[in-house]
């Protein structure tokens, strides 16, 4: 059965390890900030000057001054520090970030990423996200497996205008977890009921099909 | 000096058709009382260079309903209807940047690097036309430096050397604008004797600013009001 | 976690030939401890990225009669006797960067821009060799990045998840260089839990310390003092 | 009559307009301070990371932590503020700093100069030099007219390893004050008791007389 949002965002979570810097696209990689369990000590950055994002705030909280790139209101933790974009975008750039989750709309069997226009829409612009791809250590997209008319989301190369070349790392959808590796995409995790051929039949290019392929874990 | 008495005066030498960045990211940060300036002396044909285009009613969204912005330079303009119709139509040039590229494009302006490359955009519609080239076997881009006749800052507190310091999310691209504006004008919400800010702990020195002023009765809207209860998180 | 118990565990995995960023300007805001410790660990055939060489008989000048040190990349080297004798004699490798495209190259190092471009050194030797291009009708000279395997870094207090805060001048280049190496060791006077330090005011984000340890018996020698007599000026 | 050390610096501080941010080399450029008459609003700043240099500390207010790029122990005034290399140098770089006031071994009709490297001496390194005197909005040299030997220091071409190529717009000597203009070089002022052909004879390239030719007016 197909993940739920939250479901894939729970998988994705498992993307992060303690210690790790984290940047969180926009829409349900925002999400995955709620499966980070409280024993791991993550730091997650905003795009827009913040390192060390805390929980919404309770009303009395709310600063008009604090927002994440989402523009939503946010507290800092404890050890948070604020900066410039310079600062930010150099943080990014330099690799200091070690995961970055982002929305996807197309990706290619060689990591190519499209996540920026959307079809019929005016363009709105590319945000970070033409950043964040080349600077994260590794870029992990969690989008559906289909688009609405049910056409793959994975393909052999994007009808759709890049984000970036050959960034993504791994992609996470509600029926599988699949890597971009250099021999082409590996499926690694499949979620419960469905079969290979399952995700073959709404996947692009060819699977190949890891040793150690496993069910997707989450609740 | 550098004080200035009104908002009138801060800006009177602004012309049509002069290139102006504006601070702040989405509506943080966003130096509102010089955009209502504008607003109020009409200025026309402005090239405006902002991480975002403000929304319908508020911020540089006011300026887009009175025509005054002939270009946009900008990461994002996702908040704003008017500005697709304009778009659209025709009326507004819009040159998109990728947010990172945009902002060490203006640090480059006002550091005096003519052109660097980056690896944001290589292989997009973006990078079309600007030179690719290959440091350490990966791609990069070379994206040249941005400036503008004028920049407008908004800091939390100032002094009258035009020393600025900068709360919580608000800096952004504030500090690089101050610097890379040929005429940098900040509002700030509280104008302080030179000796009051900790020399260690200045955002932007004071010699990239020409003129501050003190500004009050700030609106700071929310753009997306987000809470969690109370207790919980 | 970040905090080290000795500056022998801060520094255990430096290996003879690594490359290394020694803060400082002239003998100010320089990581005295991690130099000591580099020198009873008696690591050879380093590579030291640093705007000096410190002085005879302190700072990075005593790793210099161990002959530690092979080559050494700075922008002015003046003070320093046994500097001279060993570059003379060949013992020395030596790369003069001017002091502004050393401090940028390293910023650059932390920012993922492996080059830029600036006018320091358009038609002198020190651009021999390397690529000049003309932006607006002006020369600029095509400098790369400079990244380390390790950087040493001063602060005057810091916390636990690694953020950083100088004492006026000798801030200097412990900030670039704390994001250009690749494993960043800070020595502070203070060390503080994490939310002691105010998020407005943190010169050094912790996203680019990898260890922090406090220490204390500081000897901060003065190079030249030069005063007034009280009262006049 | 040559003028002293202490009056070259008086004549460099005329230099200096009332809202400048000027920035003074080591060695005599340092002295200019001391000239800069109290009515005039001048920040100074220092390449190593400072802007708003005060006088030298007294005993008690030594800081070891607070230097001038000559490392010498200084004090700040009230409105300054201290930033890394790196900023300082974009300040530089970017044209922020109205004046740059530098010692000098050699000038060239076409403005270049050299002043990093010492003859017979070991290079000691350009420091912040090569940068001034590229970003500086102008840039003023002073220095003795002739070598210790009596050789002129203005010359048709250097013949010392160069700081800067076309970067000096100004020089002032214990002899005279000439500009580098697009058409060489033009004398506009002289040292009292020296006349124009004195001057002449200790420089390399023929000079223009400016119409205005003054006396160096110092105390």
């Amino acid at each position: 059965m197909s993940l739920t949002r939250e479901q894939i965002a729970q998988r994705a979570a498992q993307e992060i390890e303690s210690g790790f810097y984290v940047n969180l696209g926009i829409g349900i990689p925002t999400l995955v900030a709620n499966f980070i369990p409280k024993d791991k000590h993550v730091v997650l950055q905003s795009e827009n000057g913040l390192l060390g994002i805390g929980p919404y705030p309770t009303e009395a909280e709310v600063d008009p001054e604090l927002i994440n790139a989402g523009k939503e209101t946010i507290t800092m933790t404890a050890g948070a520090s604020v900066f410039s974009s310079a600062e930010s975008f150099a943080m990014i750039r330099g690799g200091h970030i070690n995961l970055s989750i982002l929305g996807g709309m197309e990706v290619s069997v060689g990591g190519d990423l499209a996540n920026w226009v959307v079809p019929g829409k005016m363009v709105k612009g590319p945000g970070g996200a033409m950043d964040l791809v080349h600077g994260a250590q590794r870029v992990v997209v969690i989008m559906e497996h289909c688009s609405k008319n049910g056409q793959p989301k994975i393909v052999d190369s994007c009808s759709l205008p890049l984000t970036g070349k050959g960034v993504v790392n791994r992609i996470i959808t509600d029926m599988a977890v699949i890597d971009v590796a250099e021999t082409g995409l590996v499926l690694k995790e499949i979620a419960h009921g469905y079969t290979v051929e399952d995700v073959q039949r709404v996947t692009g290019p060819k699977l190949s099909i890891d040793s150690q392929l496993k069910a997707v874990a989450v609740l | 000096m550098k004080v200035q008495s009104s908002i009138e005066e801060a800006i009177k030498d602004i012309q049509d058709g002069a290139s102006i960045m504006v601070g702040g990211f989405g509506i943080v940060g966003i130096p509102e009382k010089l955009i209502d300036g504008l607003l109020r002396k009409g200025t026309k044909n402005l090239t405006i260079i902002s991480n975002n285009c403000g929304i319908d009613d508020y911020a540089l969204g006011t300026l887009l309903s009175t025509r005054q912005i002939r270009k946009m330079v900008a990461s994002y303009v996702g908040e704003n209807k008017e500005f697709e119709r304009q778009f659209l139509s025709g009326e507004l040039e819009l040159e998109f940047v990728p947010q990172g590229t945009l902002a060490e494009r203006i640090r480059a302006g006002g550091a005096g690097i003519p052109a660097f490359y980056t690896p944001a955009g290589v292989g997009t519609k973006l990078a079309e036309g600007k030179e690719v080239r290959t440091f350490n076997g990966k791609e990069y881009v070379l994206e040249t430096a941005l400036t503008a006749d004028f920049a407008f800052v908004k800091a939390q507190a100032g002094d009258t050397a035009g020393n600025l310091v900068y709360n919580k999310t608000s800096c952004n691209f504030n500090p690089m604008m101050a610097a890379a504006g040929k005429m940098t004008v900040a509002e700030v919400e509280e104008l302080l004797e030179v000796g009051k800010l900790d020399p260690n702990f200045i955002h932007t020195p004071g010699i990239y600013v020409q003129r501050v002023i003190a500004c009050s009765g700030y609106e700071k809207r929310i753009e997306r009001r987000t809470v969690r209860a109370s207790g919980g998180n």
